[in-house]
């Protein structure tokens, strides 16, 4: 036969609570016990508010730039449940609600956008600092899912990316090793539909992210993001499958970020009202609290409590946040190496009573006093 | 004339160059529509369609590839990358192949583009959004590089730029986007690329810096009451060693400052082009005011870590008493 | 429903004259007149030649590392055959056939192995040189039909690349980039089943290569890489598509390197014999000339004179790039910059009379005869 | 003992350190069954098994970036890029990525890894694989460098790089992989990062340089007839300041030879910190031998480019009768 076909492949889609309060009971009865789908409700209440007084530290000049998360908590959370304690967690910055799940004190998160490199010690918690640089962590997770397939730990690392951070060659890079190198590492896209004012469907071509995973034999999905249900039911299965086969799994997640993209941004600029207006009603909130009044899992006054608490705690997030020692001046050259080199320690302890590159035995300088304060 | 910022001046030059050649389109991330996220390419989609003003995927090495291409294949690409510290997946195409594209070919073919990239510390930026990697290209043979600290600079820098026949890098010094206003010409003109300006003459030390540390040395100078020059290279390559030179013949006293760390930082070769030409002239070691040999800082300490005016006044206490 | 397919897809190969010989008279009748190929049978052996001269002048010490091409002549020559004379090619180093083809002169790339830039000069050909640095040199087709499709010139670019490149994350964007910004180009992936020692199962986990477009979105397809009428059809197809429509393609052309990875190499290190007699079988050169005398169209005086005429040829081509004058010993800064600096021309102008870096107004320097020679 | 060229004691030094150490795992291009393309990693495919020795796919940055993860992991990974032309592609990952881990994190991850990478020009190669790109990491924070000039420095430095806490850069001079032999110690020692070795003591002038190029030097100063200092700095960075100093103000000259490009290259930021230790001491200016601002040409030319006894003699020269 001259054409004869010699691949074939399909790509799903997963949905199990849709916008609509459909729920597939086959798929999601029993998927995740009532007490931790309440639990995680209230979580991602509290997440939401976070982001809320996030904004607002922004805003008032009491933080830098921040991201907000705002409707894509499903999909991180979701996944960072499905995961085992001692799986990494390999995240870019709209993560919240999963790190935050996974123990993540949430002053860091603050420290990290306040400028304050101390919210990146995450000294054992099996997670990686946020990724500034898009499409960076992806290879860091694929290294410590090596690591830990090395040391037969049976941990896993499951990485979160962007719908922009697939157009990066070191997204291509992770995918394959991991792929290549038979390494369980669990690949998140949450495909929010923008990267900044850039439409994803400048980012690909193709009709779904999903097949970004076609290109290395790996197994792909699609799945609904706002989905909590669909969310945790993909990547157990992708989990089970990096645990016991060392597979790789690529997850697309279809969200929206119903905010801005940082504080520095004005979503107005370049998209429709109407696509914003449209996912405002796929926000997962509304979903999973239709589904716990749908079963008696919640009512007004849990609502009401929940709020209440998520104030008072995010509060005190915040205070501790602010309350932090302000960090010594000379704070940044700790960490340079495990030990100092002579030229850095000099540099260290002359910072602010000499210009750099003088060698103080050189220099017999009487200060000229008031000429400089 | 109109009162411009120095990003209303890039703004306008890109403008200008656009309208006189159409051999002149921009790639990048979030050019378009969104202007940049400086906004430094507002209202250009808009006015020259998307034809020429691209908004591309998300990928550094991408855009400056690409640019290559478009670059060999005729055209003036201005690719833009939206920070310094995302230069790095770019640094292959940009000194492997960008700056190479001429002498590999033996001048068959040639790779006139203009690298856009905003550059430096001191806005309270995130991670990577604060860096000053202009040595590590100057390092690099077969790329110019140039550094405006004016509105006026900027525009005319960057038309030189783009008129260029080679590859240029022009870093944006983005503590300094908006930091004033400056009368620029509403018409078409060229600051030359490889000459410094002296910004303010002086006999008793020399002071050579760029970017937005202009302004830290004015003060500097200022405070220090003395007679010093100040000479903004403008061009990081080929700089103007000539002009350098000059003055230290003059003045005997050199101070440097610059951003970027120090270790083989560009002060370091200019401290040893000063001692190569002003040898016998020279009364006191030049001494170097930058940044440290540490990763540059979160924002809560980037300005312990960025030269000021005291620790560029204390240089020149010291080059003076020596 | 709450799983459900949102994508297919089928990756075909296409064969019309494969290794026993069978033709595909409906694809392949008439696809190329018999005189071309005539030409191209001749041009291959001469390639063939070229090659094995080739190999020893660099075993003979007259030359510098050096990539035999040998078996892998079908895929370029056929694909290079497909294109208009104003197309650009934009190859990797084991293309010569094709660039041959289309009017390289030969000892250009003699020249480049000989560690001569000069080879490198192609003014006017529509060809990039030689790409040493794996995978770099798709970006730029990319660039080159985004160009032309901007000046409307009616153009395209197709780029060559191996196995291994395409596990360089350039690879992914610039096929990103074609594909999301609807530009003309042909990707050719030369799948010879190695990259250096490493196997392509290494590369990809994938049991295809051509599925690495379905990320994009692109047309992708495998071809007999060893089968000049295939090769030729399926890259028509592709530059029609990417001509008319401004879509990419990706075509898998499944090959093989008979020779070493270079002359450096020692492939016996790590492959076996019996992968190699396999598919010593399969080499265009004997599928080719089988069909040519099936038909009455070449005859064994032909290929006696063939083979002389390669000889005479090679010899003449190895002649020119011998007795080139040497480079001036300053050649290397020319072409620095379109017009040099003044620290390169201080730098070319004392390169030998003074070590760099000291201003020779400073120096008043009588050399102490005798010491230095 | 046993009388080895440097290739030969970097296969040992990782032979033993992998005997002992079961975290240390090697990944690159070819270093598996065919033991790299020079042969460093010849037969540890063989002896350590597939687990241990892992032939990547061609992806640099893929490289870096997943020793990056198997460092932080608690492993000590030791990821090789096949030529220093090639560390492009992965600049992103080892500037922004790998030296920055320690200090992102305030010390909660490390990442202890050794790249190796052969670097340098002389061996009739390709395009690319004769570039000497030290300043630049030189420059970078966060990384260590280290570039050994002899079989027994070249094993005793692997050592301590692979026992280092932070992240080395081992460039491997190729030139000299295989140019002589020495003896070398079977058992295992360390030779200390960041101290310079005195080739040759001397009272005339002071000669710095490292890597291939200590060859060219000791047979400049032969040639010379004059008493000359030969500094080999071993380590890059942190380099050696107080053994150049001390020597310079014995000597109050100094020569400098690097194969790199002049411009901001690592000669400059040495030249630069003799003028800050030793001005008082200098009678001549610090010249430099080094690269041009070219790009490194192809082989034909590549003696013409690279630094050589007679063009560093003439340093010598020039620098004495100043
Ligand atoms: C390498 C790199 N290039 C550019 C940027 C600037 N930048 C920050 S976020 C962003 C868009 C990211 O989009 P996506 O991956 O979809 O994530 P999202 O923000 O939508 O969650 C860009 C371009 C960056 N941080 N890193
Ligand atoms: C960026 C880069 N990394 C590594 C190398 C060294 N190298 C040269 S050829 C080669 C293998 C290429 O394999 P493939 O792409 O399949 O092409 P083939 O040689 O098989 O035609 C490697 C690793 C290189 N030239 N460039
Ligand atoms: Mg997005
Ligand atoms: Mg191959």
């Amino acid at each position: 036969m001259p054409v004869k076909p010699i691949f074939e492949a399909v790509i799903n889609h997963v949905s199990i609570l849709d916008e609509h309060g459909n729920f597939d009971a086959e798929l999601g009865e029993g998927l995740i016990p009532n007490e931790d789908v309440v639990a995680m409700y209230k979580h991602i209440l509290s997440c939401r508010h976070f982001d809320e007084i996030a904004f607002k530290l922004q805003r008032s000049g009491r933080m830098g730039t921040y991201p907000e998360n705002r409707g894509q908590e499903a999909a991180s959370l979701g996944a960072a449940y499905a995961l085992e304690p001692n799986d990494w967690m390999v995240t870019c910055y709209r993560e919240n609600a999963g790190l935050f799940w996974r123990g993540l004190p949430k002053e860091k998160i603050l420290l990290h956008w306040m400028g304050d490199e101390r919210g990146n010690n995450l000294d054992g918690l099996r997670m990686t600092p946020l990724a500034i640089a898009i499409g960076s962590q992806m290879l860091h997770a694929t290294g410590l899912a090596w690591a830990s397939k090395y040391k037969g730990d049976d941990s896993i690392a499951c990485t979160f990316f962007g719908d922009g951070a697939t157009s990066e060659g070191d997204f291509h890079e992770a995918a394959n090793f991991a792929a290549s190198l038979s390494l369980p590492v669990v690949f998140v896209c949450q495909n929010n539909g923008w990267a900044i004012s850039t439409p994803s469907s400048v980012e690909s071509a193709a009709p779904t992210f999903a097949q970004r995973g076609l290109a290395y034999g790996m197994e792909c999905i699609q799945v609904d993001g706002n989905d909590l249900f669909a969310m945790v039911k993909v990547t157990r299965d992708a989990a089970k499958r990096a645990r016991e086969q060392q597979k790789p799994t690529f997850i697309e997640a279809v969200t929206y970020r119903l905010g801005d993209h940082t504080t520095a941004d004005d979503a107005r600029r370049y998209r429709d009202q109407e696509e914003l207006d449209m996912w405002m009603k796929r926000d997962p909130i509304i979903r999973l609290r239709q589904w716990l009044e749908s079963r008696d899992l919640w009512s007004t006054e849990q609502e009401e409590q929940a709020r209440a608490d998520a104030e008072k705690e995010i509060a005190m997030v915040v205070k501790n946040a602010e309350e932090i020692d302000a960090p010594a001046a000379s704070e940044f050259f700790d960490n340079m190496f495990v030990e100092l080199t002579p030229e850095l320690k000099k540099q260290r302890q002359t910072m602010r009573t000499s210009s750099i590159g003088q060698d103080p035995s050189q220099v017999d300088v009487k200060q000229s006093e008031g000429a400089i304060k | 004339m109109a009162n411009l910022t120095l990003v209303q001046a890039i703004n306008l030059a890109l403008i200008q160059e656009m309208e006189k050649d159409d051999r002149v389109i921009l790639l990048g991330e979030d050019i378009g529509l969104n202007g940049g996220v400086f906004r430094a390419t507002e209202g250009l989609f808009q006015r020259f369609g998307g034809d020429r003003v691209v908004d591309s995927p998300l990928a550094e090495s991408g855009i400056v590839g690409t640019a290559i291409g478009l670059a060999m294949g005729g055209l003036r690409p201005i690719p833009e990358i939206q920070f310094e510290g995302f230069m790095g997946p770019a640094f292959d195409q940009l000194t492997n192949q960008c700056a190479r594209t001429n002498t590999r070919t033996r001048g068959g073919l040639t790779c006139p583009l203009v690298l856009r990239v905003p550059v430096g510390g001191g806005i309270h930026a995130p991670e990577l959004h604060s860096d000053s990697p202009e040595a590590i290209y100057t390092h690099t043979p077969g790329l110019k590089i140039v550094m405006p600290s004016s509105p006026y600079d900027a525009k005319g820098l960057l038309i030189s730029a783009i008129r260029d026949a080679d590859p240029v890098i022009f870093f944006e010094p983005k503590r300094i986007y908006r930091a004033f206003r400056e009368e620029v010409p509403e018409d078409e003109y060229t600051v030359p690329i490889g000459k410094a300006r002296t910004v303010c003459e002086g006999e008793e030390l020399t002071m050579v810096t760029w970017g937005a540390s202009v302004i830290q040395c004015m003060n500097a100078i200022e405070a220090s009451g003395r007679s010093i020059e100040l000479i903004d290279l403008r061009t990081i390559q080929p700089f103007d060693m000539e002009a350098v030179a000059a003055s230290v013949q003059k003045t005997g006293r050199c101070v440097i400052v610059h951003e970027a760390p120090k270790t083989c930082g560009l002060g370091a070769e200019i401290a040893t082009g000063i001692m190569e030409h002003c040898f016998l002239h020279l009364e006191a070691p030049v001494q170097r005011v930058c940044g440290f040999d540490t990763i540059m800082p979160y924002y809560k300490l980037e300005l312990e870590y960025l030269p000021d005016a005291e620790r560029i006044g204390k240089a020149i206490t010291e080059t003076m008493a020596y």
